[in-house]
């Protein structure tokens, strides 16, 4: 039985292909998104506060070497077979070498849904995930210069809303420890479902919009935008399995993998990299990869991580 | 009247380059700016302000010939390849025109 | 006891009527009437999974036929006792025929309160109700002609946004079923009746900037916007019973057909029949009869609907 | 500096109006707009942008003086009489004037 | 064409003053305005628009080239000193100039 | 152990020290207060429901005096210590003579925190206190002249969105007492904590704008948003006391009475005395006073009420 939010992100694309009068102010966008990153964050955080911090350095350390990998496989992919200029390849790879936070709520959604552990931590990966492709995809355009004003560039990538809101949650969440939230879990956590029906709802409308853009890019982009994210979820399964994680966390690692991120990244490399088409990485990531991922992949990668797992024994 | 004509200079861009503009502005010897947030269509598609990603603002500033047209240079320079931008001027009359 | 939420309106009206600074965002109002929208949508959506749709027809089709007949009762009316122009006949009329979500939301409102129970599936024949006068409005003023462009009505009529929410709701709650949509009642559900209250503190302060412009528009259509909506709460009270409704249902129906629209018809005569004076029509259906319905009618619509039960010995 | 010489074109209507609105500038070969969230009062009384039905909008066009003209002839034949409208347009000199 | 030439008086203010500022045009004569929220900078330091304190208004008024200067006239006089205000005008080319 | 809350401030003014992207717009805080304004004025209407109003009045003259008083202590010290122009220092003593919501919102979490209880009808005395300092303020400049548009000053004040929601929420809880309050409870009480959460992590982001301002002003109004808290804590504790109020209500009189406005005050005086710089007071009442009461106040106050409390053996 397919979950209703799922529905809730269908029902806005064809609003949106319905050329519909849908359209939310974007401060309902802010609202809405503001309340999933801390939401996320805080879950994230509570669970930090239960274990030590060392014992995740292993994963935290792999998982970012794992953003800087996705970055560099898919950058001569989009330079060489893709012909696009150097700056948009590495833009677009650093989109599919960092995270959707949208996409990984849909797939915590689903293991909720289906009865599915998972390590709780997941979302302080997440953060990490963020940020490697970022500075790797500036490097492939401007290399390791002196004028790369990096200050600016950690600056760009540390202050933006997005991972700030993590971040914050995060720290909240960790500072203060499950019971010490009750009082605000009715906001943050009971409405979290609901509110990412509504999130996945303005999802929809804005990914119809990148999709009429998509036959002006041609075949490759969408081959790309679904192809790239199979590569990288099986790479996120088999770190998965490297690291111990449960099933759950190896479907939700091979997710974090094969989403492309639509807010971190753009908004740091319209900063450093303005050269670079936003359309071209944004039609990608939010026409064509979270769509299948959210419609298609969450399910796909679990499957994998199930046969993974299996395979390996290892549960 | 003709001492208390300034340039007015309107630029329409990108939300995402708000605050480096008002970084520019500032260096280039602007006294203040005004914005406004704004959507619509160019060369380079609809940025329908769905979200902060696709909106855009429409940034004034008051200012004198000279400093118009640095602000004009700096942008054609560093900002017109790469953002979508437009930006146009006229004469306004102002009143206290030492502010500007 | 009054029903608080009906204080938040009577709050609205007096705030506004003071010419106060309680004035809120629109974004605020598209935020709440957003989640009324939808919630109402799942409500009725849950109710049609419980049931074969076919045995609905009849109701749905006898309904469609009310918000014909509405509309022409209202349209001469106003045409030869109000002395309207033809367009502004008919834009009325065409507000009158419709229905207006936020008294229906009153109403569920007020039968929760008293513990009467009525048939869920209401949602259904609201969203039914609204369309049928957005059409015959258009054609009183255009007739049938070739050139009025029915596509791009009915894409008017319902790519609208309220029709849009109301239609979402409604097949997103027919495919989950309740139990499916569990997890965002939270959201839609328990909160139902705070959102409400805030929609209703807003729809005061709109009345009463409407109610301003009363005088200028004279008694007529004073008189009117509180003899219409009882007169077509006698039609929908006796189309109630034919339909066999419950008491509780009856007096929704009632409440429907006495409801005037503020969102899907002032939209689509703008656009069809833009030289018909929307002010004239919204001060009628915003100054008077809203107010007129949510503080008096439904009250009074509810009695109607036990003493014509009883009279009919229905129940 | 003549052939850099445009007309802004400034519409202010209601909210309602945008979707058509924006077809109409593309048929009549406008290049692109730039639209704003406003309200205010006129002759068809106070429109306070409470809720979308008043809410208005403020649109601006960069063009040629032909299409200016064309535009404003289209709204004074179509929109006019029934819509809240009020329009009104001057020169301004813009950068890049290929653009417009 | 002179004779539908009018003045466009543009006035960037605190959001506290739009409804004192509103009954002020009325008085002196506007037959309208259009207002648009903005936020910016000047003498009086940024106004960010994080919260109505720290908002501005962006009040247009298409008026004759009098009702202009007994506008100004009234700003310079009342409110200059104490308001974070800005004000300019020029000359535009209206349609339906019986309006204004 | 900190309430989160807390932390959700903290991380505001750490973020917009950090000059982040963390910005939210404004109808956000618009929203966020709306809500907790509205929950205000509603908790303290259930509790006048409950008892006869006249025994309150002793309570509403006393704390109506204090305000008057507050504020006339305040003046002359900011007058012949601080040097400020007559405007500036009458505008300055009327925030510190009035109250802050967001700070008695905290001080009400603080209590229920740690299990301390305290006359519910704080509201009422919250909104009393809301006004005398105001006319104060005006006096002290304008003197009590003719020409001073009292009516208009009073619209003023009571219109203002702060007050007209406190007013409104007090009036429907009073009216309708909490059985009936009790399908509203999700959106207005059950989230009340996670609302206040997110309106403190905005009032941390505009605190460490107006900080940035601080040091142009220079240590003297440092000083003042600091001790003038403090001896206004004082005043309130005494009069807590004499009203034989319990410790917690006490420690909450004593934090309003220690409060600054930002809300009701700033917008009355930019109207009555637009020649006061607004500047000057938020920086104090935003970038010292409300952190100082906020992260260390409160706690202070509550220890002082028991103090008090022990030694004049009231408890
Ligand atoms: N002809 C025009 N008239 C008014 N605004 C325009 C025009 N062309 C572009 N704009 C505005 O400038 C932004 C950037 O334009 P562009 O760089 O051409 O994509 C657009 O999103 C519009 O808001
Ligand atoms: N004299 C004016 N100056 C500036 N804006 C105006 C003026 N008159 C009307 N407007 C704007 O145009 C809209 C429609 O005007 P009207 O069609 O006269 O009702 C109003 O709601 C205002 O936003
Ligand atoms: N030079 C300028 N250009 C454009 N807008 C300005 C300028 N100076 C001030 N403003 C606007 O006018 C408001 C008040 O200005 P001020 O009174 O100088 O603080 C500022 O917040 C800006 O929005
Ligand atoms: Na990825
Ligand atoms: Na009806
Ligand atoms: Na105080």
């Amino acid at each position: 039985m397919t979950d209703p939010i799922i529905l809730f992100f269908l029902f806005g694309i064809i609003a949106g292909l319905l050329k519909s009068e849908l359209r939310l102010p974007a401060q309902i966008y802010d609202f809405v998104s503001v309340l999933l990153l801390l939401a996320i964050g805080l879950k994230g955080g509570i669970e930090l506060a239960k274990q030590p911090f060392l014992t995740l350095l292993p994963q935290m350390v792999s998982v970012f070497i794992m953003g800087i990998v996705l970055t560099l496989i898919a950058f001569p992919v989009l330079l060489y077979w893709g012909k696009f200029k150097r700056a948009d390849a590495a833009s677009i790879a650093a989109h599919y070498g960092s995270v959707s936070v949208g996409t990984f709520a849909v797939a915590v959604a689903y293991m909720n849904n289906n009865g599915i552990s998972f390590e709780e931590h997941m979302p302080l990966l997440l953060v990490i995930l963020e940020i490697p492709a970022i500075l790797v995809g500036i490097i492939l355009v401007r290399g390791i210069t002196k004028q790369t004003q990096w200050g600016k560039v950690i600056h760009e990538v540390f202050a933006g809303r997005g991972i700030m809101l993590l971040l914050g949650g995060l720290v909240i969440g960790w500072i203060s420890g499950s019971e010490n939230l009750s009082t605000i879990t009715p906001l943050f956590f009971d409405l979290f479902k609901g509110i990412l029906a509504l999130f996945l709802l303005e999802m929809g409308l804005i990914a119809a919009s990148k999709m009429s853009a998509l036959r002006q890019y041609g075949i490759f982009l969408i081959a790309f935008g679904i192809a790239m994210p199979l590569l990288s979820s099986v790479i996120g399964t088999a770190l998965g399995l490297l690291l111990g994680l449960s099933i759950g966390g190896t479907a939700i690692l091979a997710t974090l993998a094969a989403s492309a991120s639509y807010i971190a990244v753009p908004a740091a490399m319209r900063i450093s990299v303005p050269e670079a088409n936003p359309t071209l990485s944004l039609t990608a990531s939010l026409g064509i990869s979270f769509p299948f991922n959210v419609l298609i992949g969450i399910p796909l990668y679990y499957e994998m991580a199930v046969g993974a797992h299996s395979l390996f024994a290892l549960s | 009247m003709d001492n208390n004509i300034r340039t007015l200079l309107t630029i329409i861009t990108e939300l995402s380059l708000e605050s480096t503009l008002v970084k520019e502005l500032k260096t280039l010897g602007a006294h203040g700016y005004t914005i406004t947030n704004a959507r619509g269509k160019g060369s380079r598609g609809v940025r329908g302000a769905d979200w902060d990603v696709d909106s855009n603002i429409r940034v004034e500033v008051l200012c004198t010939a000279e400093v118009a047209q640095a602000i004009g240079k700096r942008m054609q320079d560093k900002y017109y390849d790469n953002y979508a931008m437009v930006m146009f001027s006229s004469d306004v009359s102002v009143f206290r025109p030492e502010k500007f």
